[in-house]
């Protein structure tokens, strides 16, 4: 059996007094598309910070691929295979689209730190550059400085970004958030295709986004995993139908 | 007759050569809720930020019969009008309580509300009152924004998106919040993409479309006028 | 043809005024010598290059003179500034033959520029500090009360020279002195020497030695005078702008200057006329740099001696020149090119009108000349250690 | 033990007035995020407007009138020039600043020429307060230090009694929101920016005829303004009182001590004629400062009493 | 995978666009370079043009951190001086023919410089890199001024007041340069410029360069596409200090001094003001504020005492209305006149610029009247056989005419712009 493709172990994390994260354990196994969702202020995002080594955990580990990671710097991380999108954007604002992207593809591509060669020598990093432009439908835009995209292209730049360096686990944090409807139908079909084959953990409000992409959906509630189960079980589960989803719930209900 | 709080007449606003808003015309009367409706991009932000003047209003805008169009957005706010944007904007270093605070415009006359009832009001902002607000959660950051304006004893709350990016649970409790303000004499114009929300608590609707009113009716009225809904609603 | 000189010098910040008044000596020394004909006909021009005390500063300057037309360069504020002009000459002329300047130091006095480090195309007007420190030390050989000395002084060539000098002379001529203290501050950086004085005052001192200059000097003495002490001070530059202004009435009899002349001396009434025109054209300052009067002085006579304006020519002529000045004669010793000229030790006194005519800093202060505190220019002189390098004789 | 209460109290002294100017640029950096670079020149100019009043009447008016009149030109840059550059960000505001410091430096040239003025201590002030191992203490010294007092103590109620303080800080961010929330965010920014330009003018008052009123005096301490805000702490008041106290005592016992490298380093082996071993603990004295400002934002990046990380 | 390239190509910019914006300009340059000497140019030119090379290599050195690194240093003469400094040590060494040095060419010298700098912004930057911002600001301007002030100290290292110096003239030549006469110095600067040009355009173009502007825009965002921005700042201010030491190194055999101001805040200040008024945001920015700079600092100040002034007030309004820097204003105006509406934007172009030298005369007028008054001595300002004194009133008709029509000519064009955009 290989091991997971993350796995957390009796994670906590504490700021002063206030216990954020609270004794989460939680084994995603490579290939598998894992939710997480929960009320606001559940820890989504901070448990998203503790994987990508942003925080350290109070206490408890973290692994990826079976390799400890909790305490390593963030683009260590990084290069180990994980790669994350942010909540709000986050983005090099002045680079063109296609900076960003070239940005995101470098290190994967063996270009390091170098200033002895010319980012375009590389016949790779151009091609890998112009795929992931069009994969994410981007092409057209490829000349524009980011900070004049809109709002659902800025989105869609944030996960170029995110699968430029060919990450094999890729964590995406509310994606879709402030999207109209059509625009998350398109967003949800990129992240489809984009993970293709990898491991993806995804924080989400939106439930039919969920329940559309996810195999295994884990609910946060106050720090604390209540339930980690396939979606139409979630769907039943009472408590989380209390802690989270409501009653009114699912599923769409935005015009 | 008694005036209406709020009147927008031939409202026009322009973010550099893009001519988004196209002579808005509206009416909020004293205690009202107003849901203001639309797609995607139609203008309902820019209408609220070109009441409040941030954004550069040309037209007509009457609260309470006296014109505000032009003025800067601190004179508008002291006659009485609140606004939470869009953005939330929270002041992320300062405490909850100190973000409450400042929603107060005079200390020498305080409003209706205090910090306590605040905190009463949402629990979860009472457990966090002394952390600073930039690591709340989406949703308690939403909280805040409305308590803090609320702070600021508003005849007329215009109160952009507030449920996007919340849990399904907080939509409902936000919802109910709204309901409860607007109980207590506060008009309230509503930007809302959520239909159920909108037509649960609303007294009017306001559909808008490529910069203008398309429609103007009552919840049930909506209900029926499913031609409103595909034409301009949904996709 | 108009003769080109360029006055490199501080025209601002805290020695300005130091360069100040050297440049309008210059300019009135000039007009003069215009006035009665000119040198072999031609006008004497000085313009004046400000290098805030910089010698990095001062080589852009020096470079821009040349380039203007500048043949001869006037500079004192500063030997650190002087050793850089110096060298930058020597360089200049050695790689653009037919094209060389002379520089005409007044008062940059660090022994060395006419000892070993001694240049053809440097000639110094002022007398250096080992013979001002000659002066000093002559003199506080026969004060028996003084028993304690303390040295303080700008951190550079100049000020390590002094102290130097001090130092040496003194425990030659009086071996039983104890230099009590021997400080070296930044040069024009000091904005309060209030913990410097109390240093001073705790060390017990009964005289100090100092050669500082411009707002160093001036700020020294207010420090003194806030202080309240009386201790005597030895200076070169008491005459500094704002000096003794700053000590008023303290500064009698107790503030000591060693000078080239003041205008309390004997002299005729031409000179007194100069003194008070110089006065009413630039009322800030004081006659003071009678050495730039010298220098232009020196520099017509030999140009007329050689019949000829150009460098080289003026600079052979020049030396063993001899001059008549106003309190005396002045030498250029040919084998180091260092002025020999009388040298007076004063003191501050109240004007009288008659012995003390003159004040200075705009009150009724001024220098007078102590008893016995003239020294010939033949006592004054001393030896060199200059092996001079000379070009061609034209 | 002369020395010890000489560099005391010179310290002292120095540290207030060291207070008195970073005093006024706390407030600006703690309340607009704007780290003055012209700071000092507003002191220049305090100095300059006093020398001027003090001509034309007396000492005792330049006193109260120069702060304002320099407030007053803070208040002017605030709104015709610091409030354009503000929306493009804090390096935009500094450089704004850092180019104001060079045109208040020209102007002053221009008008009162390129060397000092003599700026005087006004005579009633101008006698020996009293005498210790014999030097005499300048009343006027001691006048110094009873304004510094009062003004800490009058800012300290200012900080810590007015809620502009939160509206400013929170408008540094969010200056729209600040607004909708009924705050005249320009009116403010301007009142702030304006008294701690005046304060930085009151310092100069007071200390121009104490050392020497020139045009290069704003550039000679502009650096150690900068340090004492550091060191003290972002923001924090108490902070940039301890640091300027300290910073005052540190530089005047470093005047006061002889010894040299050799002397207390003697069990290195160094020798008093090597060059290190030359260097005296006196001649440290302008570069400690600079040093303790270095090694602050290396290790406690928040200063002496700062909340937050510069 | 012909075909990704082609697309690829399409979505890069054209080579049309990359001649003129990339190879153009050097080949510009290098023509210029080539035929000044042909102009048979006086001292006073070579001294300018020389200077003028020296701060346009510091500049865009200093750019390397500012523009490209977002990296506001308030100390980056710290590294052209110790660059120098080197320089003129082994210049000396050189002349004594010490050792390994007797047979180094000083034509070569700003190479030492160049390492000389490198090595020591490696070591300040490795503990001054580890934050950006306000904080790495303070820091360089710490680390200015106790070097500074410290340099005080070492005698036989900077100097002291007096400084270090040198003598170009030994060691063996190359290129048949005997750097003597400022035309041999000519041929070394022109070499020099523009070897650094051309690397440090390059620079802007590898992966470093580019991870430069990413860690500048979003140094979060770096760590998670794999790099550590604080390896990528410290390596970036390592490359900006070695350019600056290589400028040193130049300013070295040039002026054959260097004093400790050289390390100073003044000098620092003065590189900060060239690129910025040069335009950060554009890699040709720097040269033409070095350019514009050099040749007003030292031509200006023969016209007026002011020009200090002047230059302030320059760089004021450039902070306040073209942050984009004089490169800014040039592309502006390309972009306006090979615009679409030509017209309206030359009419407007020429009224704007009417109102602003209406303006500029009325400041000049002030300006130069107050100098004047205040130097006493009786001068008065008499531009073209006018009399202006204080007591004249034309004088206050000069000032205060032009500066109103002028501001009312500015206001007015503004208006209508916003109007045209409304
Ligand atoms: N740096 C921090 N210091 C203190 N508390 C923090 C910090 N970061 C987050 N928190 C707190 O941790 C809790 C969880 O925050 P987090 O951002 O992880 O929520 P979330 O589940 O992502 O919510 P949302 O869905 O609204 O984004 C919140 O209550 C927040 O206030
Ligand atoms: N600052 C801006 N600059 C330029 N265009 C803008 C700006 N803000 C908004 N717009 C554009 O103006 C139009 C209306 O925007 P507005 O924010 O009012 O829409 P909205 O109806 O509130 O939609 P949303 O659901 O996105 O909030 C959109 O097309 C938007 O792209
Ligand atoms: C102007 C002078 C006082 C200069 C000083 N004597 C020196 O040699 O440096
Ligand atoms: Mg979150
Ligand atoms: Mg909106």
């Amino acid at each position: 059996m290989t091991a997971p493709a993350l796995s957390l172990k009796n994670l906590c994390k504490s700021f002063g007094p206030a216990k954020i994260i609270n004794d989460v354990t939680l084994d995603i196994a490579k290939g598998e598309r894992h939710a997480i969702i929960g009320p606001n202020g559940a820890g989504k995002s901070t448990l998203f910070n503790l994987i990508s080594g942003l925080y350290t955990p109070t206490s408890g580990t973290v692994s990826l691929n079976g390799t400890l990671i909790s305490g390593v710097p963030p683009f260590e991380i990084n290069r180990m295979g994980l790669s994350r999108s942010f909540q709000v954007s986050n983005i090099f604002a002045n680079m063109t689209v296609r900076e960003n992207v070239r940005c995101g593809v470098l290190h994967s591509m063996g270009q390091g730190y170098a200033f002895w060669k010319s980012v375009t020598a590389s016949k790779a990093v151009q091609e890998r550059t112009y795929e992931i432009l069009e994969h994410c439908a981007l092409v057209d835009k490829a000349n524009l400085p980011a900070a004049l995209l809109p709002y659902a292209d800025q989105r869609a730049l944030e996960i170029a970004i995110t699968i430029a360096g060919g990450a094999e686990v890729i964590l995406l944090d509310e994606p879709t958030a402030g999207m109209s409807h059509s625009e998350t139908d398109r967003a949800v079909d990129l992240i489809r295709r984009s993970t293709e084959g990898k491991t993806l953990v995804i924080v989400e409000h939106d439930m039919g986004v969920i329940f559309d992409l996810a195999d295994r959906i884990s609910v946060l509630v106050y720090g604390e995993i209540i339930a980690s189960a396939p979606p139409s079980q979630i769907r039943g589960d009472a408590k989380v139908r209390e802690a989270y989803l409501g009653d009114e719930a699912l599923p769409e209900e935005t015009v | 007759m008694t005036q209406p709080m709020l009147q927008v007449k031939d409202l026009h606003a322009f973010y550099g050569k893009s001519h988004v808003l196209r002579g808005v015309n509206m009416e909020i009367m004293p205690g009202e809720v107003i849901a203001l409706l639309g797609r995607n991009g139609v203008g309902r932000s820019t209408t609220a930020k070109a009441i409040m003047g941030e954004v550069a209003p040309k037209g007509e805008i009457l609260f309470k019969g006296q014109p505000i169009a032009g003025l800067e957005s601190h004179k508008i706010a002291r006659m009485g009008l609140g606004y939470v944007p869009e953005s939330r904007d929270i002041f992320p270093t300062m405490t909850v309580r100190q973000n409450l605070v400042l929603g107060v415009k005079d200390m020498k006359n305080p409003g209706k509300y205090n910090i306590e009832q605040m905190l009463d009001m949402f629990p979860n902002l009472r457990a966090r009152a002394d952390n600073p607000a930039g690591v709340l959660s989406g949703g308690e950051k939403q909280m805040l924004t409305m308590c803090r304006t609320l702070m600021g004893d508003p005849e007329l709350i215009i109160i952009d998106e507030p449920t996007e990016g919340l849990a399904p649970m907080i939509v409902q409790q936000i919802g109910d919040t709204i309901a409860e303000i607007a109980k207590t004499g506060v008009a309230i114009l509503l930007v809302e993409q959520k239909l159920s929300i909108a037509l649960r608590i609303a007294n009017r609707v306001y559909v808008m479309g490529h910069g203008e009113i398309v429609y103007g009716g009552t919840p049930e009225d909506f209900a029926t006028r499913d031609d409103v809904r595909k034409e301009w609603l949904e996709v | 043809d108009d003769i080109k000189f360029a006055f490199i010098d501080p025209l601002s910040g805290p020695m300005g005024p130091s360069g100040e008044a050297g440049y309008t000596s210059f300019l009135l020394a000039a007009e003069h010598i215009n006035n009665n004909g000119g040198v072999n006909g031609d006008n004497i021009v000085v313009t004046g290059y400000d290098n805030k005390v910089n010698p990095k500063e001062s080589l852009v300057q020096l470079q821009k003179a040349i380039d203007d037309g500048a043949r001869f360069i006037l500079q004192g504020n500063g030997s650190s500034v002087a050793a850089a002009i110096i060298d930058a000459v020597n360089k200049h002329n050695q790689r653009n033959p037919g094209d060389e300047v002379v520089f005409f130091n007044y008062a940059a006095v660090t022994p060395d520029f006419t000892n070993d480090g001694c240049s053809f195309w440097h000639f110094r007007f002022d007398a250096h500090a080992d013979m001002k420190m000659a002066a000093i030390t002559d003199y506080i050989k026969n004060q028996d009360d003084i028993k304690k000395v303390y040295l303080i002084g700008q951190d550079y060539i100049f000020g390590q020279a002094v102290a130097a000098a001090a130092e040496s002379q003194l425990t030659e001529k009086r071996p039983d002195i104890e230099i009590v203290g021997n400080e070296l501050h930044p040069l024009a950086k000091v904005k309060d020497f209030t913990p410097y004085i109390q240093k001073i005052i705790s060390s017990g001192a009964d005289a100090v030695i100092t050669g500082n200059w411009g707002a160093d000097m001036s700020l020294l003495m207010k420090a003194a005078a806030e202080s309240g002490s009386n201790i005597p001070y030895f200076t070169f530059y008491g005459g500094s702008l704002g000096a003794v202004s700053a000590l008023g009435e303290g500064a009698i009899d107790r503030l000591y200057q060693v000078t080239e002349g003041i205008t309390n001396l004997e002299a005729s009434d031409e000179q007194y006329a100069l003194i008070e025109e110089y006065k009413t054209r630039f009322p800030e300052y004081d006659y003071y740099y009678h050495r730039a009067f010298n220098t232009l002085n020196a520099f017509k006579a030999a140009a007329e001696k050689a019949g000829s304006a150009d460098p080289i020519p003026v600079a052979f002529a020049l030396e063993g020149l001899e001059i008549p000045e106003a309190y005396g004669t002045l030498t250029v010793r040919a084998e180091d090119h260092q002025a020999q000229q009388n040298l007076y030790i004063s003191t501050v006194a109240k004007v009288d009108g008659e012995s003390v005519k003159y004040g200075v800093d705009n009150i009724e202060l001024g220098w007078k000349l102590l008893d016995g505190g003239k020294i010939d220019a033949s006592a004054a002189e001393q030896p060199t250690t200059c092996k001079m390098e000379r070009p061609a004789k034209p | 033990m002369e020395t010890i209460v000489f560099a005391l109290l010179n310290g002292v002294i120095y540290g207030l007035l060291l207070f008195m100017l970073s005093s006024g640029l706390t407030l600006i950096f703690s309340m607009m995020g704007v780290l003055n670079f012209a700071h000092a020149s507003f002191y220049m100019l305090g100095a300059y407007f006093a020398f001027t009043i003090m001509g034309a009447t007396s000492f005792w008016i330049a006193l109260f009138i120069a702060p304002v009149l320099v407030g007053l030109v803070g208040a002017v840059v605030e709104r015709y020039g610091l409030r354009r550059v503000h929306a493009n960000g804090h390096v935009a505001e500094l450089l704004f600043t850092f180019g104001l410091a060079y045109l208040i430096e020209e102007i002053v040239k221009i008008i009162y020429g390129k060397t000092a003025v003599d700026y005087k201590i006004p005579d009633l002030l101008n006698f020996h307060a009293f005498t210790i191992y014999g030097a005499s203490f300048p009343a006027y010294r001691m006048f110094m230090l009873f304004i510094a007092i009062s003004m800490l103590i009058g800012l300290w109620f200012l900080l810590k009694k007015t809620r502009a303080g939160l509206i400013i800080q929170a408008a540094l961010t969010h200056p729209h929101m600040v607004g909708h929330l009924g705050h005249n965010v320009p009116l403010i920014f301007m009142t702030v920016f304006g008294i701690g330009c005046a304060l930085a003018g009151l310092a100069g008052v007071i200390a121009g005829n104490i050392f020497v009123t020139d045009p290069a005096m704003a550039v000679q301490m502009g650096p150690i303004v900068f340090v004492v805000v550091v060191v003290g702490g972002i923001g924090s008041l108490e902070g940039a009182f301890l640091a300027s106290i300290l910073i005052g005592l540190i530089q005047n016992f470093a005047v006061g001590i002889n010894a040299n490298f050799a002397e207390i380093f003697w069990f290195l082996g160094l020798s008093p004629t090597s060059e290190i071993g030359d260097i005296t603990i006196s001649s440290l004295a302008p570069v400690m400062p600079f040093l303790l400002l270095v090694l602050m934002l290396i290790f406690r990046p928040r200063g002496l009493m700062g909340e937050q990380e510069l | 995978m012909s075909e990704t390239t082609q697309s690829m190509q399409n979505v890069g910019p054209t080579s049309g666009a990359k001649f003129r914006q990339r190879t153009l300009p050097i080949l510009i340059f290098i023509a210029i370079i080539l035929a000044i000497p042909m102009t048979d140019p006086s001292r006073t030119v070579y001294t300018l043009v020389h200077q003028m090379a020296i701060n346009i290599v510091f500049a865009l050195a200093y750019n390397m951190l500012l523009g490209k690194g977002g990296m506001l240093s308030f100390g980056h003469a710290v590294y052209f001086g110790l660059g120098g400094y080197y320089c003129l040590h082994v210049m000396n060494w050189i002349a004594e023919g010490a050792g390994i040095w007797a047979n180094f060419p000083v034509f070569f010298l700003p190479v030492l410089g160049f390492l000389a700098g490198g090595l020591s912004a490696a070591v300040i930057g490795s503990f001054s890199t580890r934050r950006a911002g306000t904080t790495f600001a303070m820091i360089s301007l710490g680390v200015a001024e106790l070097i500074a002030s410290g340099a005080f100290m070492f005698d036989s290292l900077f100097g002291g007041e007096q400084g270090i110096s040198g003598d170009r003239m030994n060691g063996p030549q190359v290129f048949g340069l005997s750097m003597g006469p400022m035309s041999d110095i000519y041929w070394f600067m022109a070499f020099w410029t523009v070897i650094s040009i051309i690397a440090m355009y390059a620079f802007t173009r590898t992966p470093l360069g580019r991870l430069s502007e990413a860690t500048r825009d979003n140094p979060q965002r770096v760590q998670f596409i794999g790099y550590n921005p604080t390896r990528v700042r410290w390596l970036v201010f390592t490359a900006s200090g070695a350019f600056a030491g290589l400028a040193g190194g130049m300013s070295a055999v040039n002026y054959e001094i260097f004093t400790p101001e050289a390390l100073s805040l003044i000098p620092s200040g003065f590189v900060l003001i060239m690129a910025y008024v040069g335009g950060i945001t554009y890699f040709v920015g720097p040269i033409m504020g070095a350019i514009l700079l050099t040749y007003m600092s030292s031509m200006m100040s023969d016209f007026t005492e002011a020009w200090l002034l002047y230059l302030g007030l320059m760089f004021v309004i450039i902070v306040m209305y073209a942050p984009r820097g004089i490169a800014g204003i040039v592309f502006g105006v390309w972009d306006g006149l090979t615009g679409p509406d030509k017209g309206t934007y030359i009419g407007r172009l020429l009224v704007q610029i009417a109102g602003m030298v209406l303006m500029l005369i009325g400041l000049i007028v002030l300006v130069e009247m107050s100098i004047r008054w205040s130097n006493g001595y009786g001068e008065v300002f008499e531009p073209f056989g006018l009399h202006l004194g204080t007591t004249n009133v034309l004088t206050w008709i000069l000032i205060i005419v032009p500066i109103g029509a002028g501001a009312a000519l500015l206001r007015r064009v503004n208006r209508e712009k916003e109007e045209a955009v409304a």
